[in-house]
């Protein structure tokens, strides 16, 4: 991997700032639950910021990502904007989905989210589809998927991977190694050591990467990004990474292992990332300015959406079609 | 290939469709034929639906697929997302089965989860019906299973020309459609289409007047509503018969003003009878007609059984005409 | 664990079901269980209907799988064919559209096709239910897709001792059967059943007895039917409401009885109305009572669009006692 | 492949009298179908009848398979008996469904023929369940799923390949590669070269073979047979071979390369397996003989069915549950 792109310095600091950004509003949506304020399912991302940090910034808003049900950081990453994102999670009409999809439903067409599921495999065909109107329309898009370990082991999976390996489609799929799918270990789900081995199954390129060590994934990334923009086909990233709560939020998560646990938290990436910027002599202020930035316009986000109206129950008849329910 | 049919001879249902496509196809570029053997340069698949369509606009935009269903639908509903206007096959409708949650949970559903920013305007082909021996798992109709999804269309055309203009809506159709073909009529010659005309979905046609008992029905079985109705005319009964083409939204309009004359009604298709479209229409139906219909609605659906193999098991697991006219005299 | 419970208290759906099934795979050791999470020692996964399971009976019998619905209930089918009698978790209905196949073409059809050489005797236990805003991919009742399908049977409880009796009747049942769990009433107290006892599929229950008009409902809507039931009964009103526990097939000689003497119906379910079950009851009674009728049948079920997210929204997508209620005293 | 097993003379005549009761089956049919006395869509497994006759050689009437449309040489292989065979072809109740369930749904549970599907894929699920069902027994048995090089494509392949490489189940995934799937090319519908090389990615041996090839075939199965039995887990064979008529009879399979199509035929394994017995010093006669049983035992078999009665219409009523519809 010595032969990766590089991210430069300015490059990581924005990496820090979304995944600092991602780090925060985690915390903050955990609070607002906790302080019964905001009412949802929640997954959360913590742990797996690094990952869609490092990739966006070879994206741009004409770029495609299909993304998950724990996808708050996939979103952000990218840039979905933080009132639209606290509007749908408050379930207001300002959010960007009206309040009609919610945590697990999250679109933003505008800077290319187009889908976000609770289905688990299945943002990869639409990725793929994605992929594949990119191809035609040839102006040089790709498509990125997101999805978790435990995705790897459905159909859809499978079937995306050939059609995308078969018509050199410009997509990227990129599997969050977080070694749990629910209660359940990777090990006990998973034939194959790593998952970038079933690659060479689809005719692409896979790897495995340290998905938290944001130098590593940003070069992965660029790697796959290049190759699919320029038309040389699909690429399996598979990010190793850690999930630091529970599935779902309330989860007991007594089948996590302890130890493991606590040293994945403890080489937690974002304040990794952040000793390596000071290292690196990215003065503490400019740091600092971009976490006070983020924080702000996460509580700018969260009391607009509270002060947002409650969709009206006519909602209901509506975007069912295109024309309205009589 | 679509350009040597002369539009006044009859045609087929087959060749309807491939019409159609070949038309969409060369007035937009946005859309796309994509499914399992579309690129056969030769005859288009086993059907040949899609016949002469890869040549004529390049097997970019005629795009065969592997037997991945899923991936076919995702492709689908991803290029319809960027804008694209995609026709993707699943072969038969038993096949739905392996890619319903691209259907159901996606196609149906993005535009209402997404609060109106996207939408999936894609049309599904499949066909089915039995009649060719192919037993258990090639010839159910599981048309109520989408009508009970809300966020798609269905069509079934009964005809040549009707197969033309549906086609040509539902591809225009902002919304999912799901186009439902019957295998075993497909090479049975019909009036050829007006090239270029529509059918407007959610409209119905009247395939029969007359006053006496309504027939309502959709696909293949509206042949044979009209030959128990030709039956019963030989006796003075005057049955209409209905031929829905869209059964959801079905064209409640025109089922009830229908009703309202005749006061009798009779809803026949191949699925199931058994929670089938025909549940539906006669629950509205008498409801809405409580107290006003001469006789309790009736419904007609095939056996309440997988379709078998052996041909008298078969051909009595479909609804045949002498059923639908003894039904009719039953209620008379 | 199973053993921690004692009878005489109430218990919780989740409980009375775990205690199902460890029930049966005490008695028989040719229960299995499998699905995604049942294997977790600790909690028996999220909701933990499984707990304590694998660590009882070992992870040979209780098998955590990997997410791979087809290959779940590809696993349960061969199973059973082999002998066993495997009860496999969907997590949730939505999910079923994953693994459609399995469950239409072959877990419902073996039997037939075969010419009854082999048979399908396996459980598919799955979850749903709108109201803990999981939004337009988690809590959608598909019932009415099953019951369209011959050869599958589909149960579901309102109640936990109607989920113990039913999920040890189903166990043991000869032919495949769905059986469909309410979340949001998951942790629901209600009288414990008695150990051992089998509710027989097929059977309804009279929930309440009343003379006024029949209620007919099944899943957590009976709740809401008792709610509805109680509010009438304040103004003389008495609606006997039916809990039908097996939806397919229905207890048509309990509806039927019922409407004979109350003359007026109502069904409920949590299933878009549209093509649900309630169709196919509604359009039986308006058949059957045909003149009878004091009213004409009537049905409630979820709006027709997928579940939405925020709470109003949700709220109001579910049918609610108020509307019940209302829809009763517009057909007095 | 040196250290394969080799099969023995006997193995390699047993092998013989499958494959040429298949093909000499398989003319019949086709017979019957264009005299018109026969009604049934067919597909034709012409050219493919050494796989299932050599791996045959190595199961028990205790194991279990699994196949597809085009299975009546997997069925034959393993010892379906023609009388039930031809009654089911012709819809009788003498056929082994009695007639409900017809071509594509031959079954035969006593000899372990537990399903033959219709739909792509999904005789690979359902093997794998007969599989796990086989480790819990503990005797020793196994299960074999029959699938298409197009199967290898589609979700319920990769699922069930992953669920037997994790379970270490006695399943051996048999993919026939005759190049095409319906009238696409294998090369159309599939990203990678060689489908054994997935097998990697489900923590299996994968081997692909000459499908043709009786010994190599032979010695492929028995080792993926003994190491299911030995309790060592699942093998994936893709068996190469080749499709000599269309997809479905009456197909005008123009789409075949017509070139390679002869070459095919010309290299036809069964007349090439008469050839070897023959240079092996196996007597024509002997052959003869075997050739002439099986040509007897197929004419009375359809003569049987023909004599036979339909099935009456109340059976729409029976086998949909235990107990009959009312
Ligand atoms: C088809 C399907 N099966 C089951 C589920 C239930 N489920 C939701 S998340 C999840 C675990 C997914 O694990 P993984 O893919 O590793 O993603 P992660 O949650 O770890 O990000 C499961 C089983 C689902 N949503 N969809
Ligand atoms: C899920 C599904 N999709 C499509 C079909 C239609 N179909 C029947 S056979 C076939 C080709 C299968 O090719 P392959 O797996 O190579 O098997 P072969 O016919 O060559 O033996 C297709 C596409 C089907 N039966 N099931
Ligand atoms: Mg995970
Ligand atoms: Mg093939």
């Amino acid at each position: 991997m010595s032969n990766y792109p590089k991210p430069d310095r300015a490059a990581l600091v924005e990496i820090y700032r979304r995944a600092d950004l991602i780090k925060q509003n985690d915390e903050k949506v955990i609070r607002e639950i906790k302080a019964g304020r905001l009412v949802t399912p929640y997954y959360s991302p913590r742990g797996q910021e690094i990952i869609p940090s490092a990739l966006s910034a070879s994206l741009t808003d004409e770029d495609y990502i299909c993304t998950i049900y724990r996808g708050t950081h996939d979103m952000l990453a990218k840039g979905f904007p933080l009132p639209e994102l606290w509007g749908e999670l408050a379930g207001r009409v300002t959010g960007s989905c009206k309040g009609k999809g919610g945590t697990m439903h999250l679109t933003y067409p505008a800077k290319g989210m187009m889908v976000t599921t609770g289905i688990v495999g299945s943002s990869l065909p639409i990725a793929t589809g994605l992929a594949w109107a990119a191809q035609l329309e040839g102006k040089g898009r790709v498509s990125v998927a997101y999805f978790g370990d435990g995705a790897a082991n459905i159909g859809a999976f499978h079937e995306s991977l050939n059609m995308a390996g078969l018509w050199k489609l410009p997509a990227i799929f990129v599997c969050q190694n977080n070694l749990y799918s629910e209660h359940t270990t990777f090990a006990d789900s998973t034939a194959v050591e790593r998952l970038s081995q079933r690659a060479a199954g689809y005719g692409m390129p896979g790897v495995t990467v340290d998905g938290n060590d944001p130098e590593a994934m940003f070069g992965a990334a660029k790697m796959a990004i290049e190759r699919a923009r320029a038309g040389e086909g699909p690429t399996l990233i598979e990010a190793l990474t850690y999930r630091f709560n529970g599935h779902v939020m309330g989860d007991a998560d007594r089948y996590m292992d302890k130890a493991e646990k606590a040293e994945a938290i403890a080489a937690d990436p974002v304040p990794r990332l952040r000793q390596r910027l000071l290292d690196a002599g990215v003065a503490e202020d400019e740091i600092a300015g971009i976490e006070r930035a983020n924080a702000e316009a996460i509580a700018a986000a969260v009391e607009a959406a509270y002060a947002a109206d409650l969709p009206d129950v006519a909602e209901l008849k509506r975007d069912v079609f295109a024309h309205e329910i009589a | 290939m679509s350009e040597t049919i002369t539009e006044t001879k009859p045609v087929t249902m087959i060749q309807a469709l491939n019409m159609a496509l070949a038309d969409a196809m060369a007035e937009d570029d946005r859309v796309l034929v994509l499914g399992e053997d579309v690129g056969d340069k030769q005859e288009g698949g086993i059907v040949g639906v899609t016949k002469g369509l890869s040549s004529q606009f390049g097997t970019g935009r005629v795009k065969a697929t592997p037997i991945s269903e899923q991936a076919i639908l995702g492709a689908a509903i991803g290029a319809s997302l960027a804008g694209y206007k995609p026709v993707a096959e699943i072969m038969l409708m038993n096949f739905t089965t392996v890619a319903m949650d691209m259907i159901v949970n996606h196609a149906a559903k993005l535009r209402f989860m997404s609060g109106g920013q996207t939408h999936v305007p894609i049309v599904i082909r499949t066909m089915t019906g039995a009649g060719f021996g192919t037993g258990g798992q090639h010839g159910d109709y599981f048309e109520a299973w989408f009508a009970h999804v809300a966020g798609i269309k269905v069509v079934a055309p009964s005809n040549p020309a009707d197969g033309y203009g549906l086609m040509r809506a539902a591809i225009e159709d902002p919304d999912p459609v799901l186009f439902i073909e019957n295998m075993p009529s497909y090479w049975t010659p019909g009036p050829a289409p007006e090239r270029g005309s529509r059918v407007e979905i959610g409209k119905a046609r009247i395939a029969r007047a007359g006053s006496d008992v309504t027939l309502v029905t959709y696909s293949r079985a509206t042949n044979d509503c009209l030959a128990a109705a030709e039956a019963l005319a030989a006796d003075g009964i005057q049955a209409e018969v209905i031929d829905l083409r869209t059964i959801a939204p079905w064209d409640r309009a025109a089922v009830f003003a229908s009703v309202e004359k005749t006061g009798r009604a009779v809803i026949v298709h191949e699925a199931v009878r058994e929670h089938g479209v025909g549940a539906e229409i006669a629950a509205e139906l008498s409801d809405a007609f409580f107290g006003k219909l001469k006789a309790p609605v009736k419904r007609i659906g095939a056996a309440f059984c997988p379709v078998p193999f052996s041909k008298p098991l078969e051909t009595a697991f479909v609804p045949q005409a002498a059923g639908i006219e003894a039904t009719v005299r039953g209620i008379l």
